[in-house]
């Protein structure tokens, strides 16, 4: 087996193998329940970036890497391509990250082995969903994904959670039906999918079975929309934030929602390419995408709650990467993908600093913010950072998306309305982070809050603290180093040239 | 037909007749006692005659000591049933019809 | 033989359905299986009928002995039982209940 | 002596559990539980080597003393046939290993060993049948042992289940044997290899088959005849619901597939296809609701079982057609049959332990279940995942399969049956994981997690049955071609 | 001559369809019950009859197993059926 | 085969056997019994194995297909074991909640609901 | 009040009615449309008679042909008889001696009939050869005599331990599978009975089935009966 | 026994004997004097005779030919006597019968005498046994007016005469019964009905 292989098993694999390990150490030794945890986050995020490296290598050349499994007649394929490894670097180092978060969040609960077993399986899932070779493989490791996530989401056992738990379910598994009978469907009508840059489809398909192919994209998008948190169909994110911040943090901002638009990715692009153009599907989508921006953002506005907040901001960063894709110019989809990972590691700053907060403080609310900055400066100031890179400011990540897809929205022709919605949006998302950044450092803090943090701890848990900064430093580091060959807006641009072949 | 023909089916209609009197007996006697009267000692003769009546046509005699056997059978049920039968009545007080006087 | 076999055969088979009917739809159980016991003897006579000794020798040999038995102890068995048995109420009872 | 074993292998397959049946009746107590995990780990290789031989040779026959059909009885195996033994095997040695710790110490039971030996030599016997009137024989045996392991637990509710259980069973049988006399009247003989060359659709031959599959559809309890299902297999104890949940109710599915797929194919009788499905599609509505309205789990998981029940009936209509949309039908089928069964029997034992340990199931009480007894909850919800048809699951592969046959046929409302069963079993399997995972504490709770542990045996042979229920949808492919082998022409169309 | 035997039988039949109504009528169990008794010796004639009739010698066989067996029921019925049943045995025996 | 009113003697054995078998199977759903159940069961079988016979009996020649005779036998064989289980088990339902009946609903019809 | 068990209610007799009648005329149908003069397996039989080692074709048919069956069969008497015995689990009192009221007419004719009817269990074997009878015919003499024995008093002897019991209800059909294994040694396949020794086997196996059989179904027959007198003791003993 | 004589052990050491012989008898009857039968014959024989033996076990009696004869004609007239009785009056449109139940004071002592008595008795015009108690045989009476009497007083002495039995001095006297009864013909009228 060579390297590339393996590192695409161990990057899959790792994390499953963890979860089983979690599930077998047992509630009570926390010691090496973390320590195997730790072990294996490393592994897989050195395996995630061997796979990149073996992507970059094979750029434009040979076959990517691949492996697979036989079933039915289509099989199980894992495959190292560009775009999977930039969900898959996202997702594997984000983990590493959020681990040792977690393992701080997480000393004083209960259920921990069953919190991070179910949790190493949605990362494992979500690696899956990134190096899948065909539609087949996504779509188990998809389910396996919303599965996995539903023990985290009501996993504190209160009735609001299993509320937000039956909620998630409520949307999650109509739409993983819908998606089961487009993907068969498609199988049936096109053979084993394959995943292909350009789209995989027989391009006469379009022209012997475009009513199909009309619905199967209708089921699919309606499948993928529910993580990707399309309007309409976003309803169960906001609710499911009762889960804990970890969860909140790594699969809210980054596996599940970032699966689904990363499945909308692949099946527009990877799968029906030119035919979602030729069959007029992509303006559709792109309208939708459109909407939800605004949407999000104008709902995001009116949250007290911080998560919330947070929340419907998510929802409307998402459809930036729909509206990448669905527009289908190298340039857009460049921004999408790269919007994929810089969403990524910003959004993951601002809901670990809402754990952090919740944690240290008890403060759930924007309201009770008054003055935090004092009480955590550099939690705040992490959180600072990746608003400021949401809302566009450059030299943060957040603006070299948005750039991107300006262009690429003027490439595609629809350039006019295209940045009326970013504009409006980036007001928007002004408008519902400053007011929060306002509280923490302008206003006067609660008396206890005025002397700064405790002596003796930074301003609470250091294995919660490190990781914020952490990830607010890669925010940054990716927005100024966007330009770099290794910068996922490089890679992303590569990407989007090699997708639109047409 | 032979006599001997002749003579086996008269005795067979003559067994015919006790078992037919034996059913009619069940029937038309007033209580269980009674009955068990006609069926003990009715039919046994019936079957008597049947046995005579069919070792006339027998191929061998052992046969025919085969059938007698079945015959010693029978009577030795009948007896033994009618017997429990009429005793279990008893002895759970089921009260012997009188005729009326 | 043709027509007396004709009339020996439907009158066994004209009884044995009738029987069977009476056996289901008898409301007393003791009274149903005294006649499901006529049945089996019956149905012994059919098996002879059709020129099937072998079976009948089974039919014989089981319903006279094993199942006539097991059924007559079931149908004792559950019979009722608040009530003294000689009190007349209940199948099989007692005396009490002679012909009006 | 390889060789011998190659030679007489299913009969091995059959006499192993048939030789330990009885001498664990002689021997009793002590030793009957050992002489019956022998048997099953003698059965695993046995069964395995029976797979391994019919994908190799397309198919085995064996003739018992010599005679060969018509005249004698043969043992057949093919795919199915191997699929269904497999299974079998499989599920048998997880609840042996189960009920070692389950029945550890109770005098009562000692009944247990002996009636499962025989039921798990019957099954065996019935999958390699290749003799119509040996068939009932063997299922009159799986009926008899079935229901004395309903009622061993003497209790009220058992024995009234046991007793209509076996009232429908008995009848049933005669209805199947009503249908033998007749094909042999009009096909003369029943010899299966035999009938399948003489079958001809006339009238008594229809009846035939008309009576076979009323009497099958109440042994398998097809909707609208599953009255007796609910009672009689919440009520048994755990192992042995597991066992008749599992693999009883497939024993007659398995005859009905081969009159109608493999003797005679569906247009066999105009419509009965078409009934079949929707009476099985009727189940799976009918059973899932009655799954969510269910207060205990027992019960909840038996209505389940009707409800997967007719999944299996949708294979009729299916396959109807013939061509590529049979031949998926035909593998999703018998998927279905192979990963629910593995599946159920988890659940089943699962409940078991439940009702082992807390001394009752009504689901209102199994509050915070997964941190009293992490192991028995997880392989509830991984057996969940299989009912649901969720990947990475068998049961997943086999609706995958189902849906693709009904797309490929243009049948597509079968399409939206299987999807809406899955999202009905959803509903009523979450609404008891989400109890798991609940807070509420439970009655009978100790406050301590570790009190009260179930035998390790029991634990993890339930989740070992889960998890292989969800291995089945990624390793399934041997599976797959396993069933694939020498199937009836029919569905041989354009295999996967 | 055969038809003459089977007439014969076919008289017999008639007697226990007479018998018959004995155990409709009853009215005690002992009634019903050697109405039954009735067949089985009438049964017996029968065969013997048969036997005869259609040159089957295995009938007498089984006229010699009826006859063996002809009392069995009527002691089931008296030691079981007719008797003071179990019924007064109390819930709760069981543990 | 003589035939009368278009029937042979084997059509009139194996169609009685068709009634019995019907017979029974509507006193099994009728009857609440349990006793009557295995009653009706056992008619039910009784009428099957007729008609099994009579197919025997349609052989060329006087001597009738061995085949369904040792069906038939075989069938006693297992009817009587499930009667003698059956019977058992009724018992011991009886024993256990003082009636024979499946559903309590029968109860009332069958006025044992007012036994003190 | 008067226990009655009427019939159910209307809808529902008159829907079974309707079910029980398309089935009769279903069954009807098929019936009277078979073929006049089918031959079924009937000529196969009588072509291998010869070689099945019986001169009765039924007996051949049950023994030799399909064996197997009669084999499984024999399994699901052992299997009632386990059900059975499995019922009265929780009544240990069952097979302790029961005397039931001795009657001396009763017990007098037990006495008289029950070797007769060992006699003709014998007969019934022996004749299952050539003629109808068998080991299952004989069997059930053999239970019969029993079943009267029991009624009439006599008790399982203290000699017959529950060990022997099992050994004799299971008995035959251990016998029975171990013949069928057995001759595989001979390098034939189960139930192939070496040439010549074919009757051997068949003789032996339905002698040791007609004592299991007997066995049985006075198993049967004393462990589900429930004599009063036993029940009285018992509930006397609970008290 | 203790004590016991030669004679006693020869009695014993011949009825095995006579019990195989008479099973060997039926054998021979039953299987139609086929002697390839015997094979079969022979161990059945003897388990028949051990099932015999240990059911009733050796006792002091035995059958007189003489007196067997002599029971056996007794039996075969009366009993075809008993029959056309009953048959007759069955059939009468009158249907001529007084019942009644009567008690007999038992003259003979053994048990199995005994019951040779009643069953007997069963089968004589108009009689039928309806219990036998200590010392006492229970009958049923079809018709008053027949000689119940002298007709048991007969069946006894020829079950004596057939095993050799001494009958006791008293006894062999019809007077009422206790359980269930209604007294001796005339007297006492109470009926079911």
């Amino acid at each position: 087996m060579s390297w590339e292989l393996t590192a695409l098993l161990v990057a899959v694999g790792t994390p499953f193998a963890v979860a089983a390990a979690v599930f077998a150490i047992g509630e009570r030794r926390h010691t090496l329940r973390g320590a195997t945890n730790l072990a294996g986050a490393a592994l897989t995020a050195g395996a995630v970036v061997a796979c990149a490296v073996s992507a970059w290598q094979r750029f434009g050349g040979g076959p990517f890497a691949e492996g697979s499994i036989a079933l039915l007649d289509i099989g199980f394929g894992l495959r190292a391509d560009p775009l999977g490894v930039v969900f898959a670097v996202v997702a594997g180092v984000l983990w590493l990250v959020t681990t040792v978060y977690a393992i701080g969040y997480m000393s004083h609960a209960s259920d921990r082995a069953r919190f991070f077993g179910f949790f190493s399986i949605c990362v494992g899932s979500a690696i899956g969903i990134a190096l899948s070779a065909n539609l087949l493989t996504f779509f188990v490791f998809y389910e396996t994904l919303t599965l996995a996530t539903y023990p985290l989401v009501a996993h504190s056992g209160t009735p609001a959670a299993l509320r937000g738990g039956r909620t998630y379910l409520t949307y999650a598994l109509p739409a993983g039906a819908a998606l089961a009978v487009g993907v068969i469907w498609l199988n049936l009508i096109a053979g084993p999918v394959e995943f292909a840059a350009g789209g995989s489809l027989d391009p006469a398909l379009a022209s012997t079975h475009p009513g199909s192919l009309i619905v199967i994209f209708a089921l699919l998008m309606f499948g993928l929309g529910v993580k990707a948190a399309l309007f309409p169909v976003h309803g169960w994110l906001p609710a499911a934030m009762v889960a804990p911040a970890p969860v909140s943090s790594l699969l809210h901002a980054v596996a599940v929602v970032k699966a689904g638009v990363f499945g909308i990715a692949r099946v527009v692009l990877e799968v029906y390419g030119p035919i979602a153009h030729e069959l007029d599907l992509t303006p559709y989508l792109a309208a939708l995408a459109g909407f939800t921006i605004i949407y999000g953002s104008v709902r995001a506005l009116a949250q007290d709650d911080f998560k919330k907040r947070l929340a419907f901001s998510t929802i409307a960063q998402l459809s930036y990467i729909t509206l990448g894709v669905a527009l289908a110019s190298p340039i857009a989809i460049a921004g999408g993908i790269a919007h994929l990972a810089h969403h990524a590691a910003m959004k993951i700053t601002m809901f670990f600093t809402a754990g952090a907060v919740a944690e240290e403080v008890k403060a759930y609310r924007v309201s009770e913010f008054d003055g935090l900055g004092r009480r955590m400066p550099l939690t705040m100031g992490a959180f600072s950072l990746a608003a400021l890179g949401i809302v566009g400011v450059p030299p943060i990540a957040g603006f070299a998306s948005k750039w991107f897809l300006g262009i690429g929205a003027l490439d595609a022709g629809e350039g006019a309305w295209v940045i009326a919605v970013l504009g409006v949006s980036s007001v928007l998302n002004a408008a519902y982070f400053f007011p929060i950044m306002h509280r923490a450092w302008f206003r006067a803090p609660k008396a206890e809050w005025a002397a700064g943090p405790p002596p003796g701890s930074a301003e609470g848990d250091l294995r919660m603290v490190v990781p914020i900064l952490v990830t607010a430093l890669i925010g940054l580091v990716l927005g100024i180093a966007a330009g770099a060959d290794v910068s996922p807006a490089s890679w992303a641009l590569r990407i989007g040239m090699t997708e639109v072949p047409w | 037909m032979s006599v001997i023909d002749v003579v086996s089916v008269l005795l067979l209609v003559a067994g015919t007749f006790f078992f037919l009197a034996g059913s009619t007996g069940v029937l038309r006697f007033p209580d269980v006692y009674t009955r068990l009267h006609a069926l003990t000692k009715a039919d046994n003769l019936g079957l008597g005659f049947f046995v005579i009546g069919l070792s006339l046509r027998a191929d061998s005699w052992v046969v025919v000591v085969k059938m007698v056997l079945i015959w010693a059978l029978v009577i030795v049920a009948g007896a033994t049933a009618g017997h429990l039968v009429a005793e279990a009545a008893r002895t759970s007080g089921v009260v012997p019809w009188r005729k009326p006087r | 033989m043709t027509l007396t076999s004709w009339i020996f055969d439907i009158v066994l088979v004209g009884t044995l359905v009738w029987l069977a009917v009476r056996v289901l739809a008898e409301v007393k159980l003791f009274k149903s299986v005294v006649l499901y016991i006529a049945f089996g003897l019956l149905v012994a006579l059919a098996w002879v009928r059709l020129a099937a000794p072998d079976i009948a020798l089974a039919e014989a040999a089981i319903g006279a002995g094993i199942t006539g038995a097991l059924l007559l102890d079931a149908a004792g068995h559950m019979r009722g039982r608040s009530q003294p048995y000689a009190s007349a109420s209940d199948e099989p009872s007692a005396g009490g209940d002679m012909d009006a | 002596m390889a060789e011998w074993v190659t030679t007489h292998l299913p009969a091995l397959v059959i006499l192993v559990p048939l030789t330990a049946a009885p001498l664990a009746f002689l021997l009793g107590g002590t030793l009957a539980r050992p002489i019956a995990l022998l048997s099953a780990l003698l059965s695993q290789p046995l069964a395995l080597a029976l797979a391994f031989t019919v994908s190799a040779e397309g198919g085995v026959r064996y003739e018992i003393g010599g005679w060969g059909g018509p005249l004698g009885i043969d043992l057949v195996a093919d795919g199915l046939a191997a699929t269904l033994i497999l299974v079998a095997t499989v599920v048998g040695l997880g609840v042996t290993v189960y009920a070692w710790g389950y029945f550890a110490d109770r005098e009562r039971y000692r009944y247990f060993w002996p009636l499962w030996l025989f039921l798990w030599a019957s099954l065996y016997a019935l999958f390699l049948s290749g003799d119509l009137f040996n068939l009932y024989v063997c299922l009159e045996l799986v009926s008899m042992a079935a229901v004395a392991l309903v009622g061993l637990s003497l209790r009220r509710d058992a024995l009234l289940a046991a007793m209509r259980y076996m009232l429908a069973a008995i009848l049933g049988s005669l209805f199947y044997l009503l249908g033998v006399a007749l094909v042999y009247a009009a096909f003369g003989s029943i010899d299966i290899a035999t009938v399948r060359e003489a079958v001809r659709a006339d009238v008594t031959g229809q009846a035939a088959f008309a009576l076979m599959t009323v009497g099958l559809m109440l042994k398998t309890a097809l909707f609208p005849l599953h009255f007796w299902l609910p009672p009689a297999h919440s009520n048994a104890p755990s192992p042995v619901s597991a066992v008749l949940s599992a693999l009883v109710v497939k024993g007659s599915f398995y005859i009905l597939v081969r009159m109608w797929v493999d003797v005679a194919d569906p247009s066999f009788v105009p419509g009965s296809a078409a009934l079949l499905g929707v009476l099985g599609a009727s189940a799976i509505v009918w059973g899932s609701v009655q799954a969510m309205r269910q207060e205990r789990l027992k019960m909840l998981v038996a209505y389940s079982t009707v409800a997967q029940i007719g999944y299996l009936f949708l294979l009729f209509p299916l396959v109807a057609g013939g061509g590529a949309a049979a031949a998926d039908a035909w593998v999703g089928g018998m998927f279905h049959a192979a990963s629910h069964a593995l599946a159920k029997a988890a659940m089943f034992l699962a409940a078991g332990t439940v009702l082992a340990r807390f001394g009752h199931d009504r689901i209102a009480g199994l509050g915070g279940l997964s941190r009293r007894a992490p192991v028995t909850a997880m392989a509830f919800a991984l057996a969940g995942v299989t009912m649901m048809g969720l990947p990475p699951s068998g049961g997943f592969v086999a609706k995958w399969q189902m849906i693709r046959a009904a797309l490929e046929s243009g049948a597509w409302w079968w399409a939206v049956v299987v999807v809406a069963g899955g999202l009905l079993a959803a509903v009523y399997i979450f609404r008891v994981v989400a109890l798991f995972l609940g807070r509420e504490g439970a009655e009978g709770e100790d406050a301590d997690v570790d009190a009260g542990r179930s035998p390790a045996t029991m634990e993890w042979a339930t989740l070992a049955l889960a998890l292989a229920a969800l291995a089945l949808g990624v390793l399934g492919q041997p599976l797959v071609e396993l069933i694939g082998v020498g199937a009836p022409a029919l569905v041989a169309g354009v295999g996967p | 001559m055969k038809l003459i035997l089977v007439g014969i039988a076919s008289a017999l039949l008639l007697s226990i369809i007479v018998g018959l109504s004995r155990v409709e009528r009853g009215p005690t169990p002992a009634d019903r019950m050697l109405a039954a008794q009735l067949f089985g010796t009438t049964g017996v004639a029968i065969l013997l009859l048969l036997a005869e009739a259609m040159e089957t010698p295995a009938l007498r066989d089984v006229a010699l197993v009826f006859a063996l067996l002809a009392a069995m029921a009527a002691v089931a019925f008296v030691k079981r059926a007719w008797h003071p049943g179990p019924g007064e045995s109390e819930k709760g025996e069981r543990p | 085969m003589t035939t009368f009113a278009g029937l042979s003697q084997t059509d009139l054995y194996a169609l009685a056997g068709a009634a019995l078998f019907v017979i029974g199977l509507y006193g099994l759903i009728t009857r609440p019994h349990l006793l009557h159940k295995v009653l009706a069961l056992n008619i039910s079988s009784g009428g099957v194995f007729l008609v099994l016979v009579g197919i025997a009996r349609r052989v060329p020649g006087p001597v009738p297909d061995p085949l369904p005779h040792a069906m038939v036998l075989t069938g006693i064989v297992v009817t009587v074991s499930s009667t003698a289980f059956a019977l058992a088990l009724a018992k011991s339902i009886y024993t256990e909640t003082g009636h024979a009946v499946l559903e309590p609903d029968d109860l009332e019809e069958t006025g044992e609901v007012s036994r003190g | 009040m008067p226990r009655v068990t009427p019939m159910s209610p209307a809808p529902v007799r008159i829907a079974a009615a309707a079910i029980c009648g398309g089935f009769g005329v279903l069954l009807a149908r098929a019936l009277l449309a078979l073929p006049e003069d089918e031959a079924g397996l009937a000529p196969l039989i009588e072509t291998n008679l010869e070689a099945s080692g019986v001169k009765h074709p039924i007996t051949a048919v049950l023994l030799n042909f399909r064996g197997y069956d009669t084999m499984l069969e024999i399994a699901v008497l052992v299997l009632a008889t386990i059900g059975v015995l499995s019922l009265t689990v929780a009544r240990p009192g069952t097979w302790a001696p029961v005397a039931e009221q001795a009657d001396p007419v009763l017990s007098a004719l037990a006495r008289f009939l029950a070797p007769i009817m060992l006699v003709v269990a014998g007969y019934l074997l022996w004749a299952g050869e050539h003629a109808p009878g068998g080991a299952f015919q004989a069997g059930s003499v053999i239970g019969a005599a029993g079943v009267l024995l029991s009624l009439s008093g006599y008790a399982r002897p203290v000699w017959v331990t529950r060990f022997a019991l099992r050994a004799v209800i299971a008995g035959g059909f251990v016998a029975f599978l171990g013949v069928a294994i057995g001759v595989m040694s001979a390098g034939g396949a189960l139930l192939e009975y070496p040439a010549g020794s074919a009757k051997t086997l068949i003789v032996l196996v339905e002698t040791l089935l007609t004592i299991s059989i007997g066995a049985i179904l006075v198993s049967l027959f004393i462990a589900s009966a429930s004599p009063a007198e036993e029940l009285r003791r018992r509930m006397e003993e609970n008290r | 026994m203790p004590g016991s004589t030669q004679l006693l052990s020869a009695a014993q050491a011949r009825r095995p004997v006579e019990r195989a012989l008479l099973f060997a008898g039926v054998w021979f009857v039953v299987a139609e004097a086929d002697l390839s039968s015997w094979t079969f014959g022979v161990p059945f024989v003897l388990v028949a005779t051990i099932a015999s033996l240990r059911l009733t076990p050796a006792r002091e009696w035995r059958i007189r030919p003489a007196g067997a004869l002599r029971y056996a004609w007794f039996f075969a007239h009366q009993s075809v006597a008993g029959g056309f009785d009953v048959a007759l009056r069955a059939i009468r449109p009158s249907l001529p019968i007084d019942p009644k139940l009567v008690c007999y004071r038992l003259r003979i002592g053994p048990e199995h005498a005994r019951v040779l008595v009643a069953d007997t008795v069963s089968l004589l015009p108009g009689t039928l046994s309806a219990g036998i108690e200590e010392d006492s045989l229970t009958m049923h009476v079809l018709d008053c007016g027949l000689p119940v009497e002298e007709g048991t007083r007969l069946v006894e002495e020829h079950v004596a005469d057939l095993f050799g039995i001494e009958l006791a001095e008293e006894g062999g006297t019809i007077g009422p019964c206790e359980v269930g009864s209604v007294g001796t013909c005339g007297i006492g009228s109470e009926g079911a009905r």
